[in-house]
């Protein structure tokens, strides 16, 4: 498709019939081929600070309900994810701005319409509660002796309750990059914005239920075993549902880079459930089912992100769906 | 228009929308064509044939303007019966030479009233030697001197005469039907008749056409002769010196317009003045008769004075009455010195010494090659320019040092590349298109080194007659005689060095004038006098610092003054903007119409008012007609208004002045796939060519079956986002990365019988060069039927060489040098070549490869066949109406 | 504007533009409250400028007026000028890149000088290239000069110095150029005129 | 003030952004039917506003090697060399030959030399069109992107931190992140046209209005700019050109009509423009919505993962 239209606004406008469902693959015209919304300008840090952002998310969660329920060995591992998942989003994040150094400019205003701006301050309501939990894990692993020293015994401390306001914050960081995303010009992007948020839900849970599988002891793992499952679940569901909504650009999912990352996402995803399902006495079989959830979601997170750019590549997905509103006579107008 | 003056198409656009109609005759679709009504995609070169079959039909339909034709042309007048048109001896006119390839124009003659007396000692004047004019550029009369015809020819003014200009014009074009330009141009009947109709039905009293033309027109071998037909169809239609009327020509550079007034030319002087010939104009009363015409009608009767101030402005105090105003220091020229020539001559190792200033002939003149051996066989070169152009680099990276033709070790030439001043640099004025004078302020210091031309001729100037100070030689009289005092101002530190800027200001009141006693500013060229006691270096000019006030520089809004807008900068000649506009009245003074009213006779006030300055004598009422014995600006009628001319009317026909005919006709371009549809004679039998072997002609179509080798034909133009030979915008970011890459537009017919992919590379060949460039196929060229065949036409735009930040292949290294006779103007808008798909070779192969192509051309030696085709019976008839006393000096055969 | 006016529509004073989206009735922030102070103090280089030089463009003949804007003795821009009946303020292309025509870092800007036989360029002092120059103009006037020509004629001329150009040169300038070269006898003077 | 349609609907910008007696709305009206491709608003606008170069390379696309609205080409004039529309009626519409272009580059199309189609070769400047409702204003992050009271869209350069955000949500792909030439000071930020932000607090015309030979691009009040879009449509009309029709005027239309607007003669995606653009940020609300709706189920997920388990 694209190197038909590589620099050729191919006209066939005679041959356009009223009745079809599918728009044959050349039937549109554009200028020279050229893409007309631009891609996002952003590296791949973006697709794993999407990943990282929701291991850091889901593993708050996580965090909070086995520090609540007992189980420490959970607690650590998902404290530490979500202090290892801030920090490497944050990283990611910094490094993508054409312009590092003006990161904080990101908290001169609060501008609602921008989801990147509520995400920057929900980043920054979650990230301190979430870092100082963190931090209070970290303390518990001091020697003795030295957790007794004023300042880090009352980060041990608060160790609960910032875990605790951190895991009420940490959903809007899950589903807020879905959001992200979709509010903008990019076809598959914007295409996708009903069920987005919840394949991205489901993969932070999946990927932080992984990470659980991966590092707590399989006694501590069955909270994040179902969390991890329930994840994969909702992931794979609202993909499927959500390729039905996304109309001509949902192609842009099974094709080059893109339909590589979600063809290994499904299988990875799928896998991982299942094996976290069977293997639930091993720790070895669950620390595999683990890694293969984590992977898989990393895989989602790619492939939409790929995704996202080919279907800004291709004017096709820009002009195709507008054209035949406009064909249907349904332009969007406003007219109340 | 809108390719290469978009800013002047606005007016275009603005007609347009006021509901003109417009027509766009190229060979390509261009910019221009895209807003057009109409395109009409033309053969290159066929132009003649095209407006000829315009003036067929006015005149086979009397759609002429017949009350402006009457009163205001030459068709009423009776031609000598001893003329023979082009139909009757095959393509030629009565009187050619063949020997020298030139006419004696007696043949052409008006017929005299006093059939006693020979004729009018004006026309046995310019009747002269026409071998010597094609030389020296003069035939013109020096660019503007008109006709210099006798004034009161006889006259016919119902036009039946079979001997008036009325109906020779009639009978000469009467063979340019709508099927023979089909033929000859590729324009279909249909699209030509509807030319027809666009522009005689908007001509009249009510309605004015305007004739556009850029100075492609003038770059052919029959160039002036083009530019004579628009003429004719705008006298016909009555379009000339009326408002939305006239011929405008789209001149290509800031003061080109300037550089004609003021020249840097070799044949003329400032105002049109010719440069002294040591054949003709050995005194002073030669040369000033020589323009002066006694006998015509006009304003050049008063050449005396515009010759004296001339000469007093060069040397000042020195010239005085009894020196002759020291006529004798001028140089006197002999024969061709022109461009071409003096290349030529370097290449023969003539020249020591040349100098570039603000040009770039390695890219922009005709032959690039002959351009840049040339070059490189000097003593030495002094470059002035902006930038490191090609001209200033030919020695170490031109096309002829990949051939090994340059070796930089073995060239001996000494290159000076002076850094220049940029408009903004400097003050002073440029002469726009329309003869406007604008002045320029000086916004900033020139960078470095960087020097006005004003500086560095005047401190040049200045040190040469340092250095010849002292001389007794009577040879540099001349120079320490010259009045070369001019006040500088400037940088005080430069100025107490002595290397002051030198004051334009005073520059341009020298230029237009002033008493020598008092210093007062002369207000226009009438106060000139013959005596010594004003001075002024370009009598056109006299009038823009009138009132001491520097008039160019003025700058009234043109939301305050009227649309004419006479006060915004200063035209030649006395701030008129539009010339011979008495025409723009009836021959009673009124105007023609109440929307083309622009000047007229006012009864009340007795005298010439309107929109403009009217360019007639204020109170000369039309009703004035001159007095037997008149001449000069008493001969002058009411209803003359061609008053540069020497009887008065708009030369439909022309007697005198052009060495190649009195009547445009259709020749084929020197380099051409078909034959003269109309006549044996191929080519203009007149054109000016240097056969030689380095400029090798693509053959005669007739020669050969080599005709085959170059089966296709190209031209070039600009495009909007360069500049001329590139000096100014390839080397400019903003404009290079517009148009990075020289190209070359192919229509997809002959892209599929040649196999060019677009975008893909192809390379051009005559027997001049091969040049490569990228393939851009597009449907705005078109295959034309022409005599019956298919003929592809190539373009190229030719703002590339090898420098600036964008380079290429230069089109002009495509081109050979042959001239128009009358001007000297190369014709460099129309060849044969062939494409080929692919680069062109490198190194010493491309040599071999062209010489390969003109020697299966036939052509290495230079040799194109026989410039004169026209039958051998022909050619008899046409000498049998020479003037047998006509004496012809010998020219040198090669200089032909 | 008025200044009154500027005062409303330029930001209020609030250090912190999240407080003065609340403030400035610009709770989305949008336009008023996100200003910088850099952009309410923006002016245009046309406005700022020392001085305008009225100019004309130097590429076609067309003649439109320019307007040149200097500050710190620097052109800062070149535009059209509005008030001229050429071209009512409009430029090209090639007349609106006049600015990056003069300012260009591509200029030449020292004398540069190619030796015979050499390859490559050395710098000159202007000065010293000017007496180069005129030492050469004299020479080759004298070793080509003719007093007559081959015919006899009196023609006092010399054939060995060319010139080219001017076309964009000023009439002043030309003037001069021509009377210089008539008076030393150079008469293959010539011009794109010709071209 | 914010107000119903400050997401969706006719809207002034300027008093939605805050500014209180705003001045009239400005923008451009960029009439393509008189666009003559002579660029002159591409270098004006980058003399003006010191736009480095975009690219050096001939793109085989007519006369257009700009490629594109981006940073570095705040104007942009597309070339459409366009055959006939009708093809004479034995002729079959030719088919779509790829060798890069539209008709230039075309194979030879079997119509005879003599049939000369109509022609068209379709010129149009392309430049920001300052939307009613700016997507890449309203995800800006830091408020660099802002309205100005001119009810114009523009970057401050000493804000952006060149997030990129703006980039992906443009629905016509004008802003981008400036990637060179290196030293270039605006490097790394998000660069478009800013109507000439700063002439016009000194009421001068934007560059490239000023510059425009044929007055292809006019500027001027919005409101007027429109009654004079339609009345040269239907003069066009008039005229026979019944291909003339405006693009971006309609307040009602997905972005609230854009403040610079066009008339065009064919198809907006034939100029490289989409035919219906929606500003993202009109389905804003309704993403929080299901994006609350995930993070709820998410929180739910976690917590039956944990209820009913014994550690």
């Amino acid at each position: 498709m694209t190197q038909t239209h590589d620099g050729s606004p191919t006209r066939r406008r005679g041959s356009r019939g009223g009745d079809r469902i599918m728009v044959p693959e050349a039937d549109f015209t554009s200028y020279y081929g050229r893409a007309i919304v631009k891609p996002a300008p952003w590296e791949k840090d973006i697709a794993f600070y999407l990943f990282t952002g929701g291991v850091a998310a889901g593993s708050s969660l996580l965090a909070a309900g086995a520090d609540l329920t007992g189980r420490p060995g959970l607690r650590r591992v998902a404290r530490l994810g979500s202090l290892g998942g801030l920090g490497l989003s944050v990283g990611f994040l910094v490094h993508d701005l054409g312009r590092p150094s003006r990161f904080l400019n990101m908290l001169r205003v609060a501008k609602l319409t921008s989801p990147m701006s509520v995400g920057t301050w929900i980043l920054s309501l979650h990230g301190p509660f979430a870092a100082l939990a963190s931090a209070a894990e970290v303390v518990s692993m001091l020697p003795a002796g030295w957790q007794r020293i004023g300042p880090l015994r009352l980060v041990a401390v608060l160790g609960r309750p910032a875990g605790l306001v951190g895991a009420l914050t940490a959903t809007p960081v899950a589903a807020y990059t879905a959001v992200l995303l979709a509010d903008t010009a990019t076809p598959a992007w914007h295409s996708a914005h009903e069920e987005l948020p919840f394949v991205f839900c489901g993969s932070a849970s999946a990927a932080s239920g992984g990470l659980g599988l991966l590092g707590a002891p399989v006694a501590q793992a069955g909270p994040a075993r179902a969390f991890a499952v329930g994840g994969a679940l909702v992931e794979l569901g609202a993909e499927r549902r959500m390729e039905r909504s996304m109309g001509l650009s949902a192609e842009t999912l099974h094709h080059g880079k893109a339909g590589r990352w979600m063809r290994a996402s499904t299988l990875l995803t799928a896998g991982g459930a299942i094996g976290a399902l069977v293997g639930r006495r091993s720790r070895l079989l669950s620390a595999v089912s683990g890694a293969a959830l984590m992977a898989g979601s990393l895989c989602t997170r790619m492939g939409v992100y790929e995704a996202g750019l080919a279907s800004a590549r291709d004017p096709k997905y820009t002009v195709v769906p507008q054209r035949e509103r406009v064909d249907r006579g349904e332009p969007v107008r406003h007219r109340q | 228009m809108a390719e290469a003056h978009p800013v002047g198409f606005q007016w275009v656009v603005e007609a347009k929308k006021r509901g003109a109609r417009i027509i766009h005759v190229d060979p390509r679709f261009t910019r221009t064509s895209a807003l057009a009504h109409q395109h009409v995609p033309i053969r290159v070169g066929s132009d003649i044939a095209f407006l000829g079959g315009i003036i067929n039909h006015v005149l086979q339909n009397e759609l002429d303007f017949r009350e402006y034709v009457v009163n205001y042309t030459n068709a009423a007048n009776i031609i000598s019966d001893k003329f023979q048109d082009v139909d009757d001896l095959d393509g030629l006119f009565s009187g050619f030479d063949a020997e020298t390839r030139t006419y004696d124009p007696t043949s052409w003659q008006f017929a005299q009233e006093d059939q006693q007396g020979d004729l009018g000692r004006a026309q046995a004047d310019d009747a002269g030697d026409t071998a010597a004019q094609r030389n020296t550029a003069s035939g013109l009369q020096n660019e503007s001197h008109g006709m210099q015809v006798g004034s009161r020819p006889p006259r016919d003014e119902t036009l039946q005469h079979p001997m008036c200009v009325y109906q020779v014009l009639k009978r000469h074009y009467a063979r340019y039907t709508p099927e023979v330009v089909e033929q000859i141009c590729g324009v279909s009947q249909e699209d030509f008749l509807e030319v027809c109709r666009a522009w005689t039905e908007n001509s009249g009293r009510e309605r004015t056409t305007a004739l556009v033309y850029s100075v492609g027109w003038t770059q052919h071998s029959v160039g002036v002769q083009y530019i004579r037909a628009g003429s004719i169809l705008q006298l016909l239609t009555g379009n000339m010196g009326r408002p939305g009327g006239g011929i405008m020509a789209l001149r290509g550079h800031a003061s080109i317009q300037g550089s004609t007034d003021i020249p840097t030319l070799f044949n003329i002087l400032p105002g049109y003045l010719p440069m002294p010939n040591a054949e003709k104009h050995q005194t002073l009363t030669d040369w000033i008769d020589s323009v002066r015409n006694p006998g015509s009608k006009g304003f050049w009767a008063n050449a005396g004075a515009y010759g004296i101030n001339l000469l007093k402005a060069y040397w000042g105090d020195a010239a005085t009455p009894e020196n002759d105003f020291c006529f004798d220091y001028m140089p006197r020229i002999t024969g061709d010195h022109g461009t071409y020539r003096t290349v030529l001559d370097m290449i023969d190792g003539k020249v020591q010494g040349y100098f570039l200033l603000g040009q770039n002939p390695a890219v922009g003149s005709a032959h690039g090659r002959a351009q840049r051996l040339g070059m490189a066989n000097l003593d030495w070169l002094v470059v002035r320019d902006l930038f490191e152009i090609e001209s200033a680099t030919f020695w170490k990276d031109s096309p002829e040092v990949a051939t090994g033709e340059i070796v930089p070790e073995e060239c001996r030439t000494e290159v000076f590349l002076f850094p220049a001043a940029s408009h903004v640099e400097k003050e002073g004025t440029f002469t726009q298109t329309q003869r406007m004078l604008q002045w320029r302020e000086k916004a900033v210091e020139p960078p470095g080194d960087a020097r006005s031309e004003l500086w560095f001729f005047y401190h040049l100037g200045r040190l040469v007659r340092e250095r010849l100070a002292g001389s007794d030689d009577e040879r540099d009289r001349p120079l320490l005689d010259l009045a070369w005092d001019y006040p500088v101002h400037g940088n005080p530190e430069e100025v107490a060095g002595g290397w002051g800027e030198p004051s334009a200001e005073a520059v341009l009141k020298e230029i237009n004038g002033y008493e020598v006693a008092t210093g007062r500013p002369l207000s226009g060229f009438l106060e000139m006098k013959d005596d010594g006691s004003t001075l002024g270096g370009c009598w056109i000019y006299s009038g823009v610092y009138a009132d001491g006030v520097n008039q160019a520089a003025r700058r009234r809004s043109r939301h305050d003054q009227s649309f004419v807008a006479p006060e915004w900068g200063w035209a030649w000649p006395m701030n008129r903007r539009i010339l011979y506009n008495r025409a723009s009245a009836d021959p009673e003074g009124r105007p023609w119409s109440e929307r083309k009213a622009y000047v007229w006779w006012d009864e009340d006030t007795q005298e010439w008012t309107g929109h403009d300055v009217p360019d007639f004598e204020k109170t000369k009422p039309p009703s004035y007609r001159a007095p037997e014995g008149s001449d000069g600006v008493a001969a002058i009628e009411g209803i003359d208004p061609f008053i540069m001319q020497g009887d008065g009317k708009g030369a439909l026909y022309a007697p005198q002045g052009l060495i190649d005919g009195p009547l445009p006709t259709h020749y084929e371009p020197v380099e051409s796939p078909f034959r003269n549809l109309l006549h044996g004679q191929q080519g203009n039998p007149t054109r000016k060519e240097y056969r030689r072997a380095d400029n090798p002609m693509n053959p005669d179509p007739r020669e050969t079956a080599a005709a085959d080798v170059f089966p296709y034909v190209f031209t070039t133009s600009r495009l909007t986002e360069h500049h001329t030979a590139g000096g100014m915008s390839r080397y400019v970011e903003h404009l290079a990365e517009l148009q990075p890459e020289m190209f070359v537009e192919v229509s997809p017919a002959l892209a599929a019988e040649r196999g060019l992919e677009h975008m893909g590379w192809c390379h051009v060949v005559t027997a001049r060069s091969a040049i490569e460039g990228r393939v851009m196929v597009t449907e705005r060229l078109r295959p034309l039927r022409v005599e019956g065949r298919t003929v592809h036409q190539v373009w190229m735009p030719y703002h590339w060489g090898q420098g600036g930040l964008v380079s290429g292949d230069s089109a002009n290294d495509l081109f050979g040098i042959s001239l128009d006779p009358n001007v000297l103007i190369q014709e460099s808008k129309v060849g044969t070549c062939d494409v080929r798909p692919g680069r062109r070779p490198t190194g010493p192969a491309l040599r071999e490869y062209v010489e390969g192509y003109a020697r299966r051309a036939g052509v290495a030696d230079g040799d194109q066949g026989p410039v004169v085709t026209a039958s051998a019976a022909a050619q008899q008839e046409s000498a049998a109406g020479q003037d047998a006393a006509q004496q012809h000096s010998p020219q040198q055969r090669e200089d032909q | 504007m008025t200044t009154e006016k500027a005062a409303r529509t330029k930001r209020s004073l609030l250090p912190w533009p999240v407080l003065r989206q609340l403030a400035d009735g610009d709770v989305l922030g949008r336009g008023r409250s996100v200003r910088s102070k850099r952009t309410d103090e923006l002016e245009p280089r046309t406005a700022t400028a020392d001085r305008v030089a009225h100019s004309v463009c130097p590429y076609c003949a067309v003649g439109c007026a320019q307007k040149v804007f200097v500050k710190d003795d620097k052109v800062v821009q070149i535009e059209g000028n509005p008030e001229s009946p050429v071209n009512r303020g409009r430029l090209c292309p090639k007349g609106s890149a006049s600015k990056n025509l003069v300012t260009s870092d591509l200029r030449q800007t020292t004398v540069r000088y190619r030796a015979p036989y050499a390859t490559e360029w050395t710098d000159l002092d202007l000065h010293t290239a000017m007496d180069m120059v005129a030492d050469r103009v004299v020479r080759s006037r004298r070793e080509s000069w003719q007093d007559i020509d081959e015919q006899g004629r009196k023609v006092r001329r010399t054939m060995g110095i060319a010139s080219l150009g001017g076309a964009t040169l000023d009439n002043e300038e030309n003037y001069l150029i021509k009377k210089l070269f008539t008076a030393m006898g150079a008469i293959q003077i010539e011009n794109q005129a010709r071209i | 003030m914010t107000g119903p349609n400050s997401l969706f609907g006719p809207l002034d910008p300027a008093p939605d952004a805050g500014y209180v007696d705003a001045p009239k709305r400005k923008g451009f009206f960029t009439d393509t039917s008189v666009c003559i491709g002579c660029k002159a608003c591409e270098v004006a606008c980058k003399e003006w506003n010191d736009v480095p170069e975009n690219l050096y390379q001939m793109l085989g696309t007519s006369y257009d090697n700009s490629h594109s609205l981006n940073a570095n080409q705040w104007r942009h004039v597309a070339f459409i060399e366009r055959p006939g529309t009708t093809p004479a009626p034995d002729q079959p519409a030719a088919a779509p030959v790829d060798i890069g272009m539209p008709t230039v580059g075309a194979a030879p199309s079997g119509v005879p030399d003599e049939a000369k189609p109509d022609f068209q070769w379709l010129m149009s400047s392309d430049v920001c069109k300052h939307c009613t409702h700016a997507a890449c204003l309203d995800v800006c992050p830091t408020g660099s992107l802002f309205r100005s009271e001119f009810g114009t869209v523009v970057v401050q350069d000493d804000i952006c931190n060149g997030c990129g955000y703006c980039v992906a949500a443009c629905p016509y792909g004008v802003i981008d992140r400036r990637k060179g030439p290196e030293g270039d000071s605006r490097v790394g930020i998000a660069q478009k046209c800013t109507l000439c932000y700063d002439r016009l607090t000194d009421n001068q015309r934007p560059a490239c209005a000023q510059a425009c030979p044929t007055e292809s691009i006019q500027y001027g009040d919005v409101d007027e700019l429109r009654e004079r879009a339609s009345e040269r449509v239907a003069t066009l009309h008039e005229q026979g050109v019944m291909d003339a029709r405006l693009y971006g005027n309609d307040p009602e239309d997905g972005v609230g009509g854009t403040g610079a607007f066009f008339l065009l003669l064919d198809e907006p995606e034939v100029y490289g423009l989409p035919p219906d653009p929606v500003v993202t940020t009109k389905d804003l609300p309704r993403m929080y919505q299901r994006a609350g709706l995930a993070a709820a189920a998410m929180l739910a997920g976690v917590a039956v993962s944990f209820l009913g388990r014994r550690p």
